[in-house]
């Protein structure tokens, strides 16, 4: 039974650190996120039941009054908690740690009994209400590398496990250590920013493990003590 | 699908387009890409896409079309092209620098016109398109402190840009931040990531600008600091001592921005359409130049804030052997002339002015009066309902193009654009089309495709790019830009004048006016959302869906109005206001805003189309249908904040589809931040 | 012979309470009801027999069919067959025609499945303690509870099914050998939860059974011959006789089940309750919800017995072997349950306002802005359950028995739909709050599992003994007058040798 | 061997209790006797229940064996499938404890149920001795007899008994 643990070494702790004072709430990493994990649209109606399935969502919080108001924007993508609350609780192993130090969500297993929706306290699990469809010639946008998920499954963030696995392959095939950089998820990709920051703890030398020694640093709800491997960083002088 | 001009990779995997990245190495974007670019690919999918020529077989007004094959088209188009020469022809592009507007302006100019317009032309991007001077161009991620004027950057064109700046500007080096200080009349999406948000009075930023200037010279004789203008300075800034009851901003808070923008320095000022939408736009604008010359003057440049004038020079260079035209026409008055009957022949080329434009422009009586409109574009719009013939484009990322710009802190640049798929559908190019019509008419410009004329710019350009061997022929030197999809404008020394070396006069700014019903009517905010943009993509599901950064509202059109107002008014979120104005009435569920004044409402553009696809068509209210003409001086652009507007509920709600709860967004502490 | 021929005395009590609701037909008249509506006719009972009363009362439910039965199981059955379908259209579209959003999973199927297993809690504790305790008001009640307990879980049990995405995969969650790792995780509270109410419900249904077993046989002897009852009788009597040997061991098991009922009952409410304790999910997460479930459980699932016993009485007109006596323990028992739970009640609030943990107080203010209706009829009908209990007139008044009982369970949803659907409805992350309403489907699938469990009592009354005969004449056996000076007092005997 | 079984019904308990006496003269042993009773009468109404049934030994043993099962199966995954989910331990003992709780319970429920079929020599369709008269309310009394000679002294005494009706059969339990 040890084939659950091969999809991993071990080797690595893929982390994203999240730049408070540098994100600007343009939601570009929302729709990244959309383009590269094959995320539905739901259309006017679901959305306004709030059952959009995007996998990380910008929020906002306003702070003061008119015209003294301070706004926040907190970009939240899947925890990827150490301790996930979400995992122990799946009846079916559907959602477990992997050595990567990824909270791994096995579609095919999930028989959805949506527990894992209710014991995270982030909100960042998604599930498939329907069987939702891409109206023709849509369909061709649908990325190979990520699986388009059947009705009834949980479905979350997953730190673009097929980027990882792309560099780490890429890596093994040159018969080196995956380089900082070389992996970054859709939503790190593509934000203006740069607040969004994604790499490899183990490798002290990676821009991600320098900062998340950052004095502003600090995640989310950690009273839970869920062990998030999102780090934001503080906003602010 | 926006002018800004970012350099994107599309990752294709056998043949399909499947992700847009950013290109690391790219001037504007540095790697990011902002939604409306992630969704290139969802708009090169798009069902709703046209696949042949359309030739109008109803009247006009009812998208009624059929099809038509390709050589036909081109015919017809042909013959009015032959019909309309001499002044009698006009177009109207959507992006100033992009290939197909070399090849219509050539094109008209070949017909006997210079009637080619740009949509949606505000006066700040009029302004730097004209622009001599390094002004216009400071950079946002070296400066230390940075005073937005009503410039919403991050939810306009050129969003990743100013992302990217901005990024670099707060925390490109940890232990030096940045300041940003946002100056407005809402507070916007970018005023949302300042470190303080300066609520100012509708069309007072001119005013606010010259204080500050005011303020700013003061601290400088104060404090010793010498400059040999300084007392020229005072002198024409005098008389601006009634700016606080004027923008209603407090004293100290305008000393204030003073002392940060001298403590903090380099600091520069980024104006914006708060700034330049009101009738006194124009003077407002100088006056933000002002206080930016004077900053300059003052400024330790060492990181470079304001780019050197050789370098801008560059884009003279690449503007001329490129082709792109130095000036536009004024649509007001092309508008106008047109509606008149004048024009036999009208080309609207990826734009939609019926839709984007104010309704006080007249766009629709303009498409009416015109003997024959060809609009090119991929989707039928609001346009298209006027047009005599449709012309279906490529999806950008079909084509061949190239744009030659600058980038909003002064590096000149050049594109080249390569199709990453094979077309889906019989479509054409725009570029194509037009040089097929016009070579047919007799109108050629010695090109015969798209293609061709971007290899003759590069022939011409590649000794004034960087990068670029000088070796290489028109071709090799084509495959060599594409390779890295831009090259940066080489700088040569010029003699061309950086910044106001002049003695500086003293800039005057009049009192807004506004077209109301009453005196006591609400400002009325049109502006552009982050999610959408000006409404050329409202049809793209995945944009609709994502939520508008500030309201977290999605899948429509709202009113802004702020809470004590609304309270007053007994206006509950969700219940649909009927907003009038002179030119007209649109009607949008309220959505209690905390972000705005009591004395505003906002609204965002591009939504309420009457055409563009299921997803677009009726969506919300168009704002710009009921926003109206006063125009404003000194530069092509539309007063669009000049009117004021009555608010009254219709009786009817309208739940608005929220991503966040508008209560928990008041709670965030809960996450201790 | 005469003495037992006539109908039983009234218990003294129970003649202070006012008397039987129904006076005891006499011989004549229940030949005369039998030659009328035979509804006998088939039926082989002697009544010259001694106590035939009581085999003709118990069975006759079983045997005697009115028309407005035939509408009322119709009915029921349509309203299942509704909400059935309404489950195959959720199927077949997606879990999405629930009213249920992210982030809130769980909706009123939860609620109601933690709904019906709490009333199942009663079935079985009542009639396992009674039996340990030897109560003698025991005995007409027991069958009644235990068939409550079998059901109400067969309804419970469904909700899981109902209520997962993937209900064709759902055996990833039994622990099949199989190729493909698909193995179930202990981890999981919902493993834990599937297990003890697997568990339960074999338990329960072994516990019926082994009730039901001689009375079974009872019927199949009396079954008239060629009657279609008869096969499936006698295959089920398991060719009970009732020799000693039988008696005795049967006796000793039933005491064995009955402790093992009684421990496995409130294990299995603990685990519901786990099911949202051991999530982190504020307001869910908390250490009372153990005892809390199991008191409530037990709270509702006496108000349950009660008013199916008062609808037995009424519907099969059994008001000479449940009689008010009954149904007067019951409600005693119930007004402890009633105190206990609004003890409960008073714990859960008293922590939450005064510790003035903003989750749970946000939580707590959310309920009593959007649910003020719901909040008053549940802690309303704690409150008047206990005061009306308190009143002698009240327990012995059917009627206001069962209104009462019926209140206390409507209160009781409520309660469960009120422990699930806010704390999900407000998170920790503000930014998702939102708001739940069920939908169409979910409450035309609650509503059928409702009828479903009415036409399962139904159907079983006309298929098995609902009565439990042996337990009766048991009680008859031991049981004896004895005159205290001028006093005739009805005393028990106990012949167990106590230690 | 085979037997005669002669079975009585009467109409009140008190008769066959007075049975007890001539049919031991007989003799009859008490082991050849038994009651058949809608309902179950006390211990030594009649007679004594000779036989030992530890049915609560079943019952234990049912439920140790369901406490290793349980141990068996969510240990077993536990340690097998070792995968981490939520920073739980490997072994996790909640878990167990929980699994073993219920899996004994369920043990020991089975286990009394079906010792309690073993021990009553259930399910027995087989046509016994018997009379559905019993159902309602006699008291049968059923006495297996080693002859013929037996059967006719015993169906003697239970008519002295006031016997409603006698029945005869063979190779009864």
């Amino acid at each position: 039974m040890k084939s659950f643990n091969s999809n991993g070494d071990g080797k690595h702790k893929w982390t994203m650190v999240v730049d408070l004072d540098r994100c600007n709430g343009c939601g570009a990493c929302t729709v990244a996120c959309q383009a590269e994990n094959n995320i539905a649209v739901v259309g006017e109606k679901l959305a306004s039941e709030k059952r959009t399935m995007s996998w990380l969502r910008v929020e906002r919080y306003f702070e003061g009054e008119w015209p003294d108001l301070r706004v926040i924007f907190l970009p939240m993508p899947c925890q990827q908690c150490g301790n996930a609350p979400c995992e122990p609780v799946c009846p079916v192993f559907a959602t477990y740690r992997n050595p990567d130090g990824l909270n791994a969500m096995v579609y095919n297993r999930c028989v959805g009994v949506r527990f894992c929706g209710n014991n995270c306290p982030y909100g960042v699990r998604k599930f498939n209400w329907f069987r939702y469809k891409w109206e023709k010639p849509l369909q061709e946008q649908l990325n190979p590398d990520v699986s388009v998920r059947e009705v009834g499954v949980m479905e979350k963030c997953t730190f673009c496990m097929q980027r990882i696995r792309r560099g780490k392959d890429a890596a093994k095939d040159e018969a080196r250590d995956v380089r900082d950089g070389e992996v970054v998820t859709a939503c790190a990709q593509s934000c203006p920013t740069g607040a969004i920051i994604f790499g490899d703890v183990k490798d002290p030398e990676s821009r991600a493990a320098k900062l998340v020694k950052s004095k502003r640093r600090f995640r989310l709800l950690n009273e839970h003590g869920t062990e998030p491997s999102v780090v934001y960083l503080k906003g602010g002088a | 699908m926006c002018n800004a001009g970012c350099g994107i990779m599309v990752r294709t995997v056998m043949g399909r387009a499947k992700k847009v990245e950013g290109n690391p190495a790219h001037p504007v974007n540095g790697g990011g890409v902002c939604a409306l670019g992630q969704a290139a690919v969802h708009q090169l999918y798009h069902p709703e896409r046209l696949k042949l020529p359309l030739l109008r077989s109803g009247p006009r007004g009812t998208n009624a079309f059929k099809e038509v094959s390709w050589p036909d088209a081109l015919a017809r188009l042909a013959d009015n092209m032959k019909k309309a020469e001499g002044g009698a022809s006009y177009a109207v592009v959507s992006n100033p620098h992009d290939a197909v507007t070399v090849i219509a302006s050539k094109t008209l100019k070949k017909m006997g016109s210079d009637n080619l317009a740009v949509q949606g032309l505000s006066a700040v991007e009029g302004r730097r398109l004209a622009a001599a001077s390094a002004l216009h161009f400071p950079d946002m991620a070296k400066a230390g402190c940075v005073l937005m004027l009503g410039s919403d950057v991050f939810a306009g064109e050129a969003a990743a840009h100013y992302g990217d700046r901005f990024g670099r500007m707060r925390r490109g080096n940890e232990s030096k931040r940045g300041m940003m200080i946002y100056a407005g009349t809402r507070l916007s999406l970018t005023a949302a990531s300042a470190d303080r948000f300066v609520a100012a009075k509708e069309g007072s930023l001119g005013v606010l600008a010259l204080a500050v200037a005011r303020e700013y010279v003061s601290l400088l004789k104060g404090r010793g600091t010498v400059n040999p203008k300084t007392a020229a300075w005072e002198k024409a800034l005098a008389g601006n001592a009634d700016a606080s009851s004027k923008t209603g901003v407090p004293e100290d808070a305008i000393k204030k921005i003073a002392r940060d923008l001298y403590e903090h320095g380099p600091s520069a000022v980024i104006a914006g359409d708060d700034l330049t939408a009101h009738t006194n736009g124009a003077q407002a604008l100088a006056a933000a130049d002002f206080l930016n010359s004077i900053l300059r003057e003052t400024a330790d440049d060492k990181d470079g804030v304001w780019p050197p004038a050789e370098k801008l020079s560059g884009y003279e260079t690449i503007r001329k052997s490129t082709g792109v035209p130095e000036k536009f026409a004024p649509l007001g008055p092309l508008l106008a002339s047109a509606a008149n009957g004048k024009m036999k022949l009208g080309l609207i080329i990826d734009s939609d002015p019926v839709q984007a434009l104010p309704a006080g422009l007249n766009a629709r009586k303009a498409l009416e009066a015109t003997g024959f409109v060809a609009v090119f574009g991929c989707f039928l719009n609001d346009t298209t309902r006027y047009a005599d013939l449709v012309l279906p484009d490529h999806q950008f990322l079909e084509a061949w193009s190239a744009q030659a710009a600058v980038t909003p802190h002064g590096t000149p640049f050049f594109n080249a654009q390569q199709p990453v798929v094979r077309p889906l559908y019989g479509t054409m190019q725009s570029g194509d089309a037009i040089l097929k019509a016009a070579t047919m008419a007799g109108f050629g410009i010695g090109v015969d495709t798209q293609e061709a004329l971007l290899l003759g710019m590069v022939g011409d350009l590649r000794r004034n790019l960087e990068g670029v061997p000088p070796a290489l022929d028109g071709k090799k030197a084509w495959e060599h830009v594409l390779q890295r999809g831009f090259a940066v404008a080489s700088a040569k020394p010029s003699s061309a004048p950086g910044g106001s070396a002049k003695n500086p006069e003293a800039p005057r700014v009049d009192d807004p006016l506004f077209t109301g019903l009453a005196p006591d009517d609400f400002f009325l905010h049109p502006y552009t959302a982050a999610n959408i943009g000006d409404g050329r993509v409202s049809n793209i599901s995945w944009l609709l869906e994502m939520p508008e950064p500030m309201t977290s509202v999605k899948w429509g059109s709202w009113v802004e109005i702020n809470p004590k107002t609304a309270a007053r008014l007994g206006i509950a979120d969700g219940d649909v206001l009927k907003v009038e104005t002179k030119f007209g009435s649109a009607e949008a569920p309220a959505c209690i805003y905390p972000g705005i004044g009591p004395d505003t409402i906002a609204m965002p553009v591009g939504f309420g189309h009457l055409d563009f696809g299921k997803h677009a068509r009726g969506r919300g209210a168009n704002v710009m249908s009921i926003v109206g003409d006063v125009e404003g001086k000194g530069f092509d652009y539309t007063a669009f904040r000049s009117v004021k507007a009555t608010v009254t509920k219709t009786g009817k709600r309208m739940e608005l589809i929220r991503e966040g709860n508008p209560k928990g967004d008041y709670e965030g502490e809960v996450f201790q931040l | 012979m005469d003495e037992q021929e006539r109908p039983p005395q009234h218990q003294e009590g129970e003649r202070r309470m006012g008397g039987p609701r129904t006076e005891m037909p006499s011989l004549e008249e229940l030949r005369g009801i039998a030659a009328r509506k035979g509804q006998l006719k088939g039926l082989d009972i002697d009544l010259t027999m001694p106590e035939a009363w009581l085999n003709q009362y118990s069975l006759s439910p079983m045997f005697y069919t009115t028309r407005a039965y035939f509408v009322f199981t119709l009915a029921l059955s349509s309203v299942v067959a509704w909400g059935a379908a309404c489950w195959g259209y959720q199927i077949y579209v997606g879990m999405g025609v629930a009213g249920l959003r992210p982030p809130i999973f769980w909706g009123i199927y939860i609620s109601t499945f933690v709904f019906w297993v709490g009333l199942s809690h009663s079935g079985t504790i009542v009639s396992s303690l009674l039996r340990l305790t030897k109560a003698n008001w025991r005995r007409p009640v027991l069958r009644g509870a235990e068939a409550m307990t079998a059901f109400s879980l067969m309804v419970a049990s469904l909700f899981p099914l109902i209520h997962i995405g993937r209900i064709w995969r759902v055996y990833y969650m039994f622990p099949l050998p199989n190729q493909r790792f698909l193995w179930p995780n202990y981890r999981s509270p919902l493993a834990w939860d599937m297990l003890a109410i697997s568990v339960y419900l074999t338990a329960s249904m072994i516990f019926l059974y082994t009730g039901l077993l001689p009375d079974v046989a009872l019927a199949r002897d009396l079954c008239p011959r060629g009657n279609w009852r008869k096969k499936y009788l006698t295959v089920l009597s398991l060719g009970w006789r009732g020799t000693h040997r039988q008696w005795h061991v049967y006796e000793k098991a039933s005491t064995l089940l009955a402790v093992g009922v009684l421990l496995i009952a409130p294990s299995v409410h603990t685990i519901v309750a786990w099911d949202f304790s051991m999530s982190i999910t504020p307001g869910w997460h908390t250490t009372i919800f153990g005892p809390y479930f199991v008191v409530g459980a037990i709270y509702s699932g006496v108000a349950g017995v009660i008013s199916l016993m008062i609808l037995l009485r009424w519907i099969f007109g059994l008001g000479q072997i449940i009689r008010t006596v009954h149904l007067y323990n019951l409600a005693k028992l119930e007004l402890v349950m009633a105190v206990t739970w609004a003890y409960f009640y008073f714990v859960e609030f008293m922590t939450a306002w005064y510790a003035h943990n903003p989750v749970e107080f946000r939580i707590w203010e959310y309920q009593w802005e959007r649910f003020p209706h719901l909040m008053i009829v549940m802690l309303g009908g704690t409150a008047l359950a206990i005061l009306m209990l308190s009143f002698h007139k009240v327990r012995t008044s059917p009627r206001l028995l069962f209104l009462i009982t019926v209140l206390i369970n409507v209160g009781m949803y409520i309660e469960r739909y009120l422990i699930v659907i806010p704390v999900l409805t407000h998170r920790d992350n503000a930014y998702t709050w939102t708001d739940y309403t069920p939908s169409f489907v979910e409450i035309s699938v609650a509503v059928g599992a409702l009828a479903f469990f009415l036409l399962l009592y139904a159907v079983f009354s006309k298929l098995l003994p609902v009565v439990t005969v042996a337990d009766i004449r048991e009680g008859k056996i031991i049981t004896g007058d004895v005159r205290i000076g001028n006093r005739e007092v009805r005393v028990y005997a106990d012949v167990e040798e106590p230690l | 061997m085979s037997h005669i079984t002669v079975l009585g019904l009467f109409n009140r308990i008190e008769e066959p209790a007075a049975m007890l006496t001539p049919l031991g003269e007989i003799p009859v042993a008490k082991e050849d006797m038994t009651l058949i009773s809608v309902a179950p009468y006390p211990d030594g109404a009649v007679l004594y229940d000779e036989h030992h049934s530890p049915l609560w030994a079943v019952a234990i043993v049912c439920g140790i064996v369901g406490f290793f099962a349980a141990i068996w199966l969510a240990g077993w995954t536990q340690w097998q499938i070792n995968l981490n989910v939520g920073g739980k331990s490997t072994w996790s003992v909640p878990p167990v404890a929980i699994t073993c709780y219920e899996f004994s319970l369920a043990g020991m429920v089975l286990g009394t149920f079906f010792g309690m079929l073993w021990y009553a020599e259930l399910p027995d369709w087989n046509e016994l001795a018997y009379d559905k008269d019993i159902s309602r309310s006699k008291v049968g009394f059923l006495v297996r007899c080693r002859d013929e000679a037996t059967a006719e002294m015993v169906e003697e005494i239970m008519k002295n008994n006031n016997v409603v009706r006698i029945k005869r059969g063979r190779d009864d339990y």
